[in-house]
C-alpha cells in the first residue's frame, strides 16, 4: 500500500490506459461495463489517495491544492456516470441503435477520455495539459458521432471543426506564454512547467501576456462553451449517448475552465498585464443572458439542458472573473454543484428518453404521475439546477449575486435577468413535462436509479451543510486563485 | 552572421504571409492546394533554416512532417478527391475578392500593432516570427470564414496551422514542438478523412458544409 | 353610578320614544306644505302597533336569518342613536363608542338588511340589496371624510368632546365646517333613502331601493325595520344637531334642570330639522339610481375638500 | 425553555413531511399527518405566547452558510408572528382532519403541507440573510406544490408556473437587497446588518427592493397577479393558510428587513408605501367585487386587506421618520392587529368556500345559493367572517381599521407637505375599500347561501363533516374574541411595537370597562365588548318583549314579490347583476368591463344574450408586454440554433479579432 501511495498520481493515468486497452479486446458488453465501472472506481480511490498523500510536483505531473479538487470530482463524476451507462447501454443494445462493436469502442473510448481529461488537470506543463485537452476533445468527438445517425455525425462534425480551431488557437496562447516566459526562465522544458513558470509570472513581459491569454481564452473557452463558441455544445450533448452528454456537461467543461483559470492565475500574478476579470465577466454574462433565451424554444430535452449548461458556465465565469475569496468560494461551490446536478439530470433525462423512446419535450408529459420515483428526480434535479434552495446551486448563486450587487451594481443587474428568464424556461419545461396528464409509455424504467440520487443526495446535502474541511478547503483555493 | 540569418528567416517568413495572401484570392480549388502545397514547403524551409540557426535537430523532423505531410501528401490526397467529387472547378468564396484582400491587410496591420507592443527585450527574431505567424493565423481563419465548401475551409485551417507551427518553431528551445506538428497532422488526417467518409457513405450529396448541416439540430 | 345608568337608560328611552314621532312630523309637515290635511303626527306609533299585533307571513324558503335580522337591524340602529348625544353629553356609555364605531354600526344593519333582501331569491329583493350596497359603498367614505375634518377640528373623534368644542369659543367659522355639514346633509339624505335618492312612500319598483328590500317582510318584522328607519332618520338629524347646533345641550354631570332644558331644546331642533326636511323634499324630485353616484361622489368631494383645507390652514 | 420548542416544532414540521412521503399510499394517512401537524403548531403556538414577552432567544446551528452558519433568533415580533403562522396552521390542519378526505391524490398534498408549515416557521425565525431567503425560497417551493397538486388541471399548472416565477423574482430582489445590506465582505448576519448603517441612498434602494421582494410574495399591486391564480388552485385548507398566514410572512419580512435591520427611516418611504396600499386596497376589493369563482374572490380580498396592512405599515413609517413615537407605536399596532384578524377571519372564508366546494363541486357563484338551507352550520361560520372582513362592529375585522383611522387622524401633526396631502386621500381610499368591502361580501354571502339553490348540486348539497365545522367555529370565536377584547391583543402586542419603533400605546386592559383608548379617552375610545353586549341585550329584549306582548304567530306562504312571484330560480338576481351597478360606477375605468345585450327585435325567435368582459388592466398593460418580448427576443436569437458551421466558425473568428482590437486598443 505504501508503495503504490506515491504513484497515486501516476495511477490516476495508468489504470485508464490499461483498462482502455483490456476493454478494446473484451467482446462481451456485460463484462467490459463491469469492467468498465471497475476501473472507474479504481481511479476515484486512486484519486483519493491524493487527499492522504501527495507526491512532489514533477516536471510533468503535479497536484496541487486548485487540481486535486478538479480530480477529485472529475473521478467520481466519471465513476457514478460509469455505473449509470454501464445500466443505459444495455437498453442501447436491446434497441439496437448500437452493437457491440460499437459498446467495445465506447467503452475503450470512455477510459482514454478518462485519461485524457485526468491528464489535463494533472500535467504540470502547459504543452502536455494543451495535448491531454485534444485528447480529450478528439474522444468525446468520436463518442458523439456513435449511432452514426445523421444527426449524430452532423453534431459530431460540427463539434470536430469548432474543437479543432479552439486547440489551435489555444497552442498558440500556449506558445506565446513559452516566448514571455523563455527570457527569464531559459529555454527548454523548465520555462513551460507550471510550477516555476508561476514563481517568475511577475517579471514577464506583459504584452505577450495580454495576448496569450486572449487566444487561450478562446481557445478553451470555446471547450468551455462560452458564447458565441458555444456551438458545438448544444447537438453534442442532444445526439451523443447520454452517459457522454452526462460527462460533457459534468466534467469536459470543467477541465476547459480549469485550463482558463490558470492562466486567469498567471496573469493576475503579473501587475501590468490587462486584468483577465473583465473578459471573464463580459464573456460570462453574454453567454447567461443567451443561453437563458436559448431555453425557451427549445423543443429537445437534452439540448434544452445543454443549453442550461451553457447558461452556468457563464454564471461560474462570472464568479472567477469578479474575483475575491467570496465569489471565487462561490464560483468553486457552483462548479462543483453544477457537475454533480447536471449529470443526474442527464442521469434522468436518459430513464426518460429510453422509458418514452423520446427526446422531445412535447411528446413527454406527467411524468410524476406515470413514473413518480423518475419524475420527482427530475423535478428536484430541475429545481436544484434553477437554483431553488434547499440544495447546493442556491448557496453559490446566493453568494455571487449577493456579492455581486454590493460591489459592481450594474453587473448584478444583467445577471439578474439571466437568471431569471432562465428560471422562467427551465420552470416552463419542467412543468410540462412532469405535470399533467401522462402521455407515451408507461413501462417501468429498468435501469438503477443509484447515480442520480447519490449525486440529487449530495447536492442537496451541500445546499444545508457543507463540511468544515471541504469549506477550508474551498477557501484556501479561492484565496489561491486570488 | 546574425544579419544574414534575421534576413533569411524574416524573409521566409514574410513569404508565408505573402502566400497566405495568395490563398485569400484563389477561388480555384486546384489553385488553392497548389498555394498551399507551396505554403508547407516554404515553412518547411523555415523551419529547417531555424533547426539550422538554433541547431536543435528535432527541428528537421517537424521541417520533413511539413514538407511530405503537408507540402505532398494531403494536396495530392486532396487533389484527387477533387476530381472524385467533380468539383474542380468550382467558384466559391463568399464575400468578394477586393473585400476579402483589404480583410487580409486589416489583419496583418492588426498583428503588427499587436505584436510591437511587445518589449524588445524579446529578442527581434521572435517578435518578427511572432507578427507574421499571428498574421497567418489570422488570415487562416479567415480563409476558413470566407470559404463555402469543406475543402476550402480545410486548406484555411492547414495554412493556420502553419502559422501555429512557424511561432512554435520560431520560439527558441520550445519543446514539444515535435509532438504538437504530429498531433496536428493526425488532427487534419482525421478531418481528411471525416470528409472522405462522408463522401463515401454517400449521406451527402456534397461535401458542402451547408449541405453537412442541414439539419442543424432542430428543426424549425 | 346608578343615576349615570339611569341618564343613559333615559336616554335609549328618549330616542325609542322620540324617533316615530320625527318620522310623523315631517309627513304632516310635508302633506301641509302640498295643501293636503295628512294623517295625524302620532300615526308611525299606530302603525307600529297594529304591525306588531298582525301575524308574520313568511316566504316558505325564509331563512333563519331572515327571521332573526330584523332584531339584529333594530337594535344596531337602536345602540347606534343611544349613543349620539340628544340632550345631555358624556353620558356613561357614551366613550364606548365614538362616531366612526357609530357608523359602522349602522354599516352592520345595513349588512343585514342588504342580506335580507337576497334572502328571499325575488328579484325586487336582489335590486334593493344591489342598490342599497351601491350607496353606501360611496355614503360611507364621504362619511368618514366628514368625521375627518370634524375631528381635526374638535381633536376627537368622540361626539361629546365634539359637542363641547362646538359649545366652546374656540370653534369660529370655518371654510371646512360648511362643506362638512353641507356632505353631511347629502349623506343623510342618501342615508335615509329620502328624495332625492329615494322615495319612502312608492313601491314603484324601478325607484325603490329601501323599500325594494323590505318587500317580503310583513308584521312584526316589518315593524322593527321601519322603527329602525325611523332610528336611524333621527340619529342623523341629532348628529347634524350635536355636531353643528348643540346650543342647550347639557352634560352628563348637570342637573336635572339643564336635562329638561337640554331635552326641549333638542325637541325643538328636532321639529324644526323635519320642517326643513320635508321643505327640502317637497322641493326636488327623485333622481334617477345612476344619477346618485355622481351625488354621492360630490358629496365625497366635498368632505375630502374640507379636511384637505383643515391640513392646509392646520399648517399655516 | 419555549424557542427552543419552536425549533423543535420546525424538526417535527419536516420530520412529518419524510412520514408524509413514506406512508403517502396508506388511507389513514391524511389523518396520521393532520393530527400530527395540529399537535406540533398547538405546541408552537403556546411556545409563541410564552416567548412574546421574554427576552429574545437566539442560536446558531453549524448549517447553511459555513462561515457564518444558520442564525437563528425569536424576538418578540418573531414570536408574534410565530403565533399567526401556527395558530393558522393548527386550524388548518383541524379542518383538514376532515377535509383532507376529499383528496384524491394524498400523496401530492401531506408531505408539502408539513414542509409548508416548516418553512414559514422558519423564515420567521431565521437571523441571517441566507437562512432568511432559504426558508423563504422553501416556503415558496412547498406552497408552489401544493398548487400544483391538482394536476391533472392546466390551469393549475399554468397558475404554479407564474406563481414560482413571481416568487424567485421576489426572492432575487431580496437577495439584491440583502447584498446591498451585507456589503462587500458578505456580513451576511442580522446581527452584523443591524449593526452597519447603510448610506441614504443604499437604504432607500432596500428598501424599494424589500418592498417589491416581499411585496410580490404578499401580493401588493402590481405584483399581485400570480395570487388570484395561485391561491384558488391550491386545496382549500392550503388556500387559506397562503392567503390568511403565508401573504402575513410576507409582511414581516418587511418588517423586519424596513423596521428592524434598516435603521431610521426617510419621511418619503411612506408616501410609496402609502399609495401602494391605498391602491392595493381599492383595487383589491373592486376586482373582488367582479369575480365568479369564490375563491379567487377570497384571493382578491386579500389582496385588499394586504393594502389596508400596508396603509399600517406606511403610517408607521410616516410618524417614525417624525419620531412620533406614540403615533408610530398606534400605526403599527392596528397593522399587527390588523394582520392576525385578517388570518382569522381569511382561513375561516376560504374553509368556509372549500367546504361549499366540497359538498357541492362547485366554485363558480351563479351556480350556487339556498345553501343556508342545507348546510347552516357552515353558513353560520361563513356569515361570520364576512361580517368581519366587512369591518363590521362588534367583530375584529372593525377594531383594526377603527385604530387605522385613529392613526390617519394623527396626521396633522407631521411637519411634511407630501404627506399632510396624501394621507387624508390614502384614509379615503381606506373607508371606500372597507365600504366596498361590505357590499363584496354582502354579494358573495347572499348569492352563495341565500335565495334559491341555482343548480342542483346546489340544492343536493350536505353539511360537511364535524372536523372541518370545527376547525371553522374555532376561527369564528376568535374572530368575535378579539374583536370585543381587543384590548388584551393590543397589550401583548406592546413588546413588538415597543422593540420596532420604541414606544408603544398606553396600558389597555388597565381602561375601566374593557373599552381601548388609542391615546385618550377624550380623544377617541372604542369598546367592543360594551356594544357587543348592548346588541345582544337590546336584540333580546326586543324579541321577547314583542313575542310576549305582541303576536309570535307565523304563517307560511309563497313570495309576494309585488304580486307576481317567479318559480324559476334563474329569475334571481346573480352575482353579476348584482355588481353591475358598482361595475357602472368604477368598473368602465378601473377594468375596461364591457357590457353587450343582444335583444332580438320582436318577432325574432332568437334567444337574446348578455356578454360581459373585464380585463385585468395591469396584467394587459404590465406583463403581457414583458412576456411578448421575451419570446420576442427567444425567437431572434433562435436564429443561432440553425447557422451553418462557417457562420459559427466566423462567429469565433469575430471574437478573436474584436478582443484583438481591443487589446491593440487599450493602454
Amino acid at each position: 500500500m505504501n508503495g503504490m501511495l506515491p504513484d497515486a498520481m501516476v495511477a490516476v493515468l495508468i489504470i485508464p490506459v490499461v483498462s482502455a486497452a483490456i476493454l478494446a479486446l473484451i467482446p462481451n458488453y456485460r463484462v467490459s461495463s463491469r469492467l468498465n465501472v471497475l476501473a472507474s472506481l479504481l481511479t476515484l480511490s486512486a484519486a483519493l489517495l491524493l487527499f492522504a498523500r501527495r507526491p512532489e510536483p514533477g516536471q510533468f505531473l503535479f497536484i496541487d491544492d486548485l487540481n486535486i479538487v478538479f480530480v477529485a470530482l472529475n473521478t467520481f463524476v466519471g465513476f457514478t456516470t460509469s455505473l449509470f451507462s454501464a445500466t443505459y447501454i444495455s437498453h442501447e443494445l436491446e434497441t439496437g441503435k448500437l452493437t457491440p462493436a460499437y459498446l467495445r469502442f465506447y467503452h475503450a473510448m470512455y477510459q482514454v477520455m478518462m485519461f485524457g481529461m485526468n491528464l489535463a488537470l494533472v500535467s504540470n506543463n502547459l504543452g502536455l495539459m494543451w495535448v491531454a485537452v485534444e485528447l480529450a476533445t478528439l474522444s468525446t468527438v468520436l463518442m458523439v458521432g456513435i449511432y452514426r445517425t445523421h444527426e449524430a455525425l452532423e453534431a459530431a462534425w460540427k463539434y470536430f471543426i469548432l474543437g479543432s480551431v479552439g486547440i489551435a488557437l489555444a497552442l498558440f496562447g500556449t506558445i506565446l506564454v513559452y516566448m514571455a516566459a523563455r527570457p527569464v526562465i531559459g529555454e527548454g522544458l523548465e520555462a513551460m512547467v507550471w510550477t516555476t513558470v508561476i514563481q517568475h509570472a511577475g517579471s514577464f513581459d506583459p504584452a505577450l501576456l495580454n495576448v496569450a491569454f486572449i487566444f487561450l481564452l478562446l481557445g478553451y473557452g470555446t471547450k468551455v462553451g462560452l458564447a458565441p463558441l458555444h456551438a458545438w455544445l448544444p447537438d453534442a450533448h442532444a445526439e451523443g449517448p447520454t452517459p457522454i452528454s452526462a460527462v460533457l456537461s459534468g466534467l469536459l467543461l470543467n477541465v476547459a475552465l480549469y485550463a482558463v483559470l490558470r492562466f486567469k492565475i498567471l496573469l493576475s500574478a503579473s501587475p501590468q498585464a490587462i486584468a483577465p476579470g473583465p473578459l471573464m465577466i463580459v464573456m460570462g454574462l453574454i453567454s447567461l443572458i443567451f443561453a437563458a433565451f436559448m431555453l425557451y424554444r427549445r423543443r429537445d430535452i437534452k439540448r434544452l439542458f445543454a443549453y442550461s449548461s451553457i447558461e452556468h458556465m457563464g454564471i461560474i465565469a462570472f464568479a472567477f472573473g469578479m474575483g475575491g475569496p467570496l465569489a471565487n468560494f462561490a464560483g468553486l461551490l457552483h462548479m462543483t454543484m453544477h457537475s454533480l446536478t447536471k449529470s443526474a439530470i442527464f442521469f434522468a433525462v436518459g430513464h426518460v428518453a429510453q422509458v418514452k423512446g423520446t427526446q422531445k419535450i412535447a411528446d413527454i408529459r406527467g411524468l410524476t404521475a406515470s413514473h413518480p420515483v423518475l419524475g420527482w428526480g427530475l423535478v428536484i434535479g430541475v429545481i436544484a439546477i434553477a437554483g431553488m434552495p434547499p440544495l447546493g446551486i442556491f448557496m453559490s448563486e446566493f453568494l455571487v449575486v449577493s456579492s455581486a450587487f454590493a460591489r459592481h451594481p450594474l453587473l448584478a443587474l444583467p445577471l439578474v435577468t439571466g437568471l431569471l428568464v432562465a428560471f422562467g424556461a427551465l420552470l416552463l419545461r419542467l412543468s410540462g413535462v412532469a405535470f399533467g396528464e401522462p402521455c407515451g409509455s408507461l413501462a417501468p424504467v429498468k435501469a438503477s436509479y443509484v447515480p442520480m440520487f447519490a449525486h440529487l443526495a449530495m447536492v442537496f446535502a451541500a445546499g444545508i451543510y457543507l463540511p468544515a474541511p471541504l469549506v477550508t478547503w474551498f477557501q484556501h483555493v479561492a484565496r489561491l486563485l486570488g | 552572421m546574425i544579419g544574414l540569418q534575421f534576413d533569411l528567416a524574416h524573409l521566409l517568413a514574410g513569404g508565408l504571409v505573402l502566400l497566405s495572401f495568395m490563398m485569400l484570392y484563389q477561388d480555384r480549388l486546384y489553385a488553392l492546394l497548389n498555394v498551399f502545397a507551396f505554403h508547407s514547403v516554404v515553412l518547411a524551409l523555415s523551419v529547417a533554416w531555424q533547426a539550422y540557426i538554433q541547431d536543435a535537430a528535432h527541428l528537421y523532423v517537424t521541417a520533413a512532417i511539413a514538407l511530405l505531410f503537408k507540402g505532398v501528401i494531403i494536396p495530392v490526397a486532396l487533389h484527387r478527391m477533387i476530381v472524385r467529387l467533380g468539383i474542380h472547378r468550382e467558384i466559391e468564396t463568399v464575400v468578394g475578392v477586393g473585400l476579402t484582400m483589404l480583410a487580409g491587410m486589416a489583419l496583418v496591420a492588426l498583428s503588427m500593432v499587436v505584436m510591437l507592443r511587445v518589449t524588445p527585450g524579446a529578442d527581434a527574431l521572435a517578435r518578427e516570427d511572432l507578427a507574421f505567424a499571428l498574421s497567418v493565423i489570422l488570415i487562416g481563419l479567415l480563409v476558413m470564414v470566407t470559404r463555402r465548401n469543406a475543402v476550402g475551409q480545410v486548406v484555411g485551417f492547414m495554412s493556420l496551422e502553419n502559422g501555429l507551427v512557424l511561432a512554435a518553431t520560431g520560439a527558441k528551445g520550445m519543446p514539444l514542438v515535435v509532438e504538437i506538428s504530429v498531433a496536428f497532422s493526425v488532427l487534419i488526417a482525421f478531418i481528411v478523412i471525416g470528409i472522405f467518409l462522408f463522401r463515401i457513405r454517400e449521406r451527402f450529396d456534397t461535401v458542402d458544409i451547408g449541405a453537412l448541416d442541414q439539419f442543424r439540430g432542430e428543426r424549425r | 353610578m346608578m343615576t349615570d345608568l339611569i341618564v343613559q337608560g333615559s336616554q335609549m328611552a328618549f330616542v325609542l320614544v322620540l324617533a316615530p314621532f320625527l318620522t310623523g312630523l315631517s309627513r304632516k309637515f310635508r302633506a301641509r306644505l302640498l295643501s293636503r290635511q295628512g294623517p295625524a303626527v302620532i300615526q308611525p306609533y299606530r302603525d307600529l302597533l297594529r304591525l306588531l299585533r298582525k301575524d308574520v307571513i313568511l316566504a316558505h324558503n325564509a331563512s333563519w336569518l331572515f327571521r332573526v335580522a330584523p332584531y339584529l337591524i333594530f337594535a344596531a340602529t337602536w345602540v347606534a342613536s343611544a349613543l349620539v348625544p340628544t340632550f345631555a353629553t358624556g353620558l356613561l356609555f357614551s366613550w364606548s363608542a365614538d362616531l366612526i364605531a357609530i357608523i359602522a354600526l349602522l354599516g352592520s344593519a345595513r349588512f343585514f338588511l342588504a342580506l335580507a333582501g337576497l334572502d328571499i331569491g325575488t328579484s325586487f329583493g336582489g335590486i334593493g340589496s344591489s342598490r342599497e350596497m351601491l350607496i353606501a359603498s360611496l355614503a360611507e367614505p364621504a362619511m368618514i371624510m366628514i368625521v375627518f375634518s370634524l375631528a381635526l377640528i374638535a381633536g376627537s373623534t368622540q361626539l361629546s368632546t365634539m359637542a363641547g368644542f362646538m359649545l366652546s369659543p374656540a370653534i369660529g367659522l370655518r371654510v371646512s365646517l360648511g362643506l362638512a355639514l353641507i356632505s353631511l346633509i347629502m349623506v343623510a339624505i342618501a342615508e335615509n333613502a329620502r328624495i332625492p335618492i329615494d322615495n319612502p312612500s312608492t313601491h314603484l319598483e324601478l325607484t325603490m331601493v329601501h323599500e325594494a328590500m323590505v318587500l317580503e317582510y310583513s308584521g312584526r318584522h316589518l315593524a322593527m325595520i321601519e322603527l329602525a328607519a325611523a332610528l336611524k332618520l333621527q340619529l342623523y338629524i341629532s348628529l347634524v344637531i350635536c355636531l353643528f347646533v348643540p346650543w342647550g345641550i347639557g352634560h352628563a354631570d348637570a342637573s336635572l334642570i339643564s336635562y329638561v332644558i337640554g331635552a326641549a331644546a333638542y325637541v325643538l331642533k328636532l321639529a324644526i330639522a323635519a320642517f326643513l326636511l320635508a321643505l327640502f323634499e317637497t322641493a326636488i324630485a327623485k333622481m334617477r339610481v345612476f344619477r346618485v353616484p355622481n351625488f354621492l361622489g360630490a358629496a365625497l368631494m366635498l368632505s375630502l375638500l374640507g379636511t384637505l383645507f383643515l391640513f392646509v390652514s392646520r399648517s399655516l | 425553555m419555549p424557542p427552543i420548542i419552536a425549533l423543535d416544532c420546525v424538526a417535527a414540521f419536516l420530520l412529518v413531511a419524510v412520514l408524509a412521503v413514506v406512508l403517502a399510499k396508506s388511507t389513514r394517512a391524511s389523518r396520521i399527518v393532520y393530527g400530527a401537524t395540529l399537535l406540533i403548531s398547538v405546541v408552537a403556538v403556546s411556545a409563541a405566547g410564552v416567548q412574546l414577552a421574554a427576552s429574545p432567544w437566539e442560536m446558531t446551528l453549524p448549517l447553511g452558510l459555513p462561515w457564518i452558519g444558520a442564525h437563528l433568533r425569536v424576538d418578540s415580533l418573531s414570536a408574534f408572528f410565530l403565533a399567526v403562522v401556527n395558530l393558522g396552521g393548527a386550524a388548518a390542519s383541524l379542518y383538514a382532519l376532515g377535509y383532507g378526505q376529499h383528496e384524491d391524490a394524498p400523496g401530492r398534498v401531506l408531505p408539502f403541507f408539513a414542509a409548508f408549515l416548516a418553512g414559514m416557521n422558519l423564515v420567521v425565525m431565521a437571523d441571517d440573510a441566507f437562512t432568511f431567503l432559504l426558508a423563504w425560497e422553501f416556503m415558496s417551493l412547498a406552497s408552489w406544490a401544493l398548487v400544483v397538486s391538482h394536476q391533472d388541471e392546466p390551469a393549475n399548472i399554468r397558475a404554479g408556473y407564474i406563481y414560482l416565477v413571481m416568487a424567485s423574482f421576489g426572492t432575487l430582489c431580496l437577495l439584491l437587497a440583502f447584498g446591498l445590506l451585507a456589503g462587500t465582505d458578505g456580513g451576511y448576519a442580522f446581527a452584523a446588518i443591524r449593526a452597519s448603517h447603510p448610506a441614504t441612498y443604499l437604504a432607500a434602494a432596500v428598501l424599494i427592493l424589500a418592498l417589491i421582494g416581499t411585496g410580490s410574495k404578499a401580493g401588493l399591486m402590481p405584483l399581485h397577479v400570480w395570487l388570484p391564480l395561485a391561491h384558488p388552485a391550491a386545496p382549500s385548507h392550503v388556500s387559506g393558510l397562503m392567503s390568511g398566514v403565508m401573504t402575513k410572512v410576507a409582511i414581516y419580512g418587511f418588517l423586519r428587513i424596513v423596521f428592524d435591520l434598516l435603521g431610521a427611516p426617510d419621511w418619503w418611504w411612506s408616501v410609496i408605501v402609502l399609495v401602494l396600499g391605498g391602491v392595493t386596497a381599492v383595487l383589491g376589493v373592486l376586482y373582488a367585487l367582479m369575480q365568479q369563482d369564490l375563491k379567487r374572490l377570497l384571493a382578491y380580498s386579500t389582496v385588499e386587506n394586504v393594502g389596508i396592512i400596508f396603509i399600517g405599515l406606511g403610517l408607521a413609517l410616516a410618524f417614525r421618520a417624525n419620531n412620533m413615537n406614540l403615533a408610530a407605536a398606534l400605526a403599527l399596532t392596528a397593522a399587527l392587529l390588523h394582520v392576525l384578524n385578517h388570518m382569522l377571519f381569511k382561513n375561516l372564508l376560504f374553509f368556509g368556500a372549500g367546504a361549499v366546494l366540497a359538498a357541492t363541486g362547485l366554485r363558480d357563484i351563479e351556480q350556487l345559493g339556498g345553501l343556508i338551507q342545507r348546510m347552516p352550520a357552515t353558513s353560520f361560520v361563513f356569515l361570520v367572517g364576512s361580517a368581519a372582513i366587512s369591518a363590521l362592529p362588534p367583530l375584529n375585522g372593525f377594531v383594526s381599521e377603527w385604530l387605522t383611522f385613529q392613526a390617519v387622524l394623527l396626521s396633522p401633526e407631521i411637519p411634511q407637505w407630501g404627506l399632510k396631502l396624501i394621507i387624508p386621500a390614502v384614509g379615503a381610499l381606506l373607508a371606500l375599500a372597507a365600504a366596498l368591502a361590505g357590499s363584496c361580501f354582502v354579494r358573495a354571502f347572499g348569492i352563495v347561501f341565500l335565495g334559491r339553490p341555482r343548480s342542483s348540486a346546489a340544492a343536493e348539497a350536505r353539511e360537511v363533516d364535524r372536523f372541518s365545522i370545527a376547525g371553522m367555529a374555532v376561527l369564528a370565536l376568535l374572530c368575535l374574541v378579539t374583536g370585543i377584547l381587543p384590548g388584551f391583543f393590543i397589550d401583548h402586542l406592546g413588546p413588538v411595537i415597543q422593540s420596532l419603533v420604541g414606544g408603544q400605546m398606553p396600558r389597555q386592559l388597565s381602561v375601566s370597562w374593557l373599552s381601548i383608548v388609542p391615546i385618550a379617552e377624550s380623544r377617541s375610545s372604542y369598546n367592543g365588548l360594551l356594544v357587543f353586549v348592548f346588541i345582544a341585550v337590546s336584540t333580546s329584549l326586543a324579541v321577547f318583549g314583542i313575542h310576549r306582548l305582541a303576536s309570535r304567530a307565523v304563517r307560511r306562504s309563497a313570495p309576494w314579490d309585488c304580486g307576481f312571484p317567479n318559480a324559476s330560480p334563474t329569475t334571481q338576481y346573480t352575482a353579476s347583476s348584482f355588481a353591475q351597478p358598482i361595475r357602472r360606477v368604477f368598473g368602465s375605468t378601473v377594468f375596461r368591463a364591457r357590457e353587450t345585450v343582444y335583444m332580438p327585435s320582436p318577432g325574432d325567435s332568437s334567444a337574446a344574450s348578455f356578454k360581459l368582459r373585464v380585463q385585468d388592466l395591469i396584467w394587459d398593460f404590465l406583463y403581457v408586454p414583458i412576456v411578448r418580448s421575451v419570446g420576442f427576443l427567444a425567437d431572434r436569437l433562435n436564429y443561432f440554433q440553425f447557422l451553418t458551421i462557417r457562420r459559427y466558425l466566423s462567429l469565433v473568428f469575430l471574437a478573436l479579432v474584436s478582443l484583438l482590437l481591443i487589446l491593440a486598443i487599450w493602454s
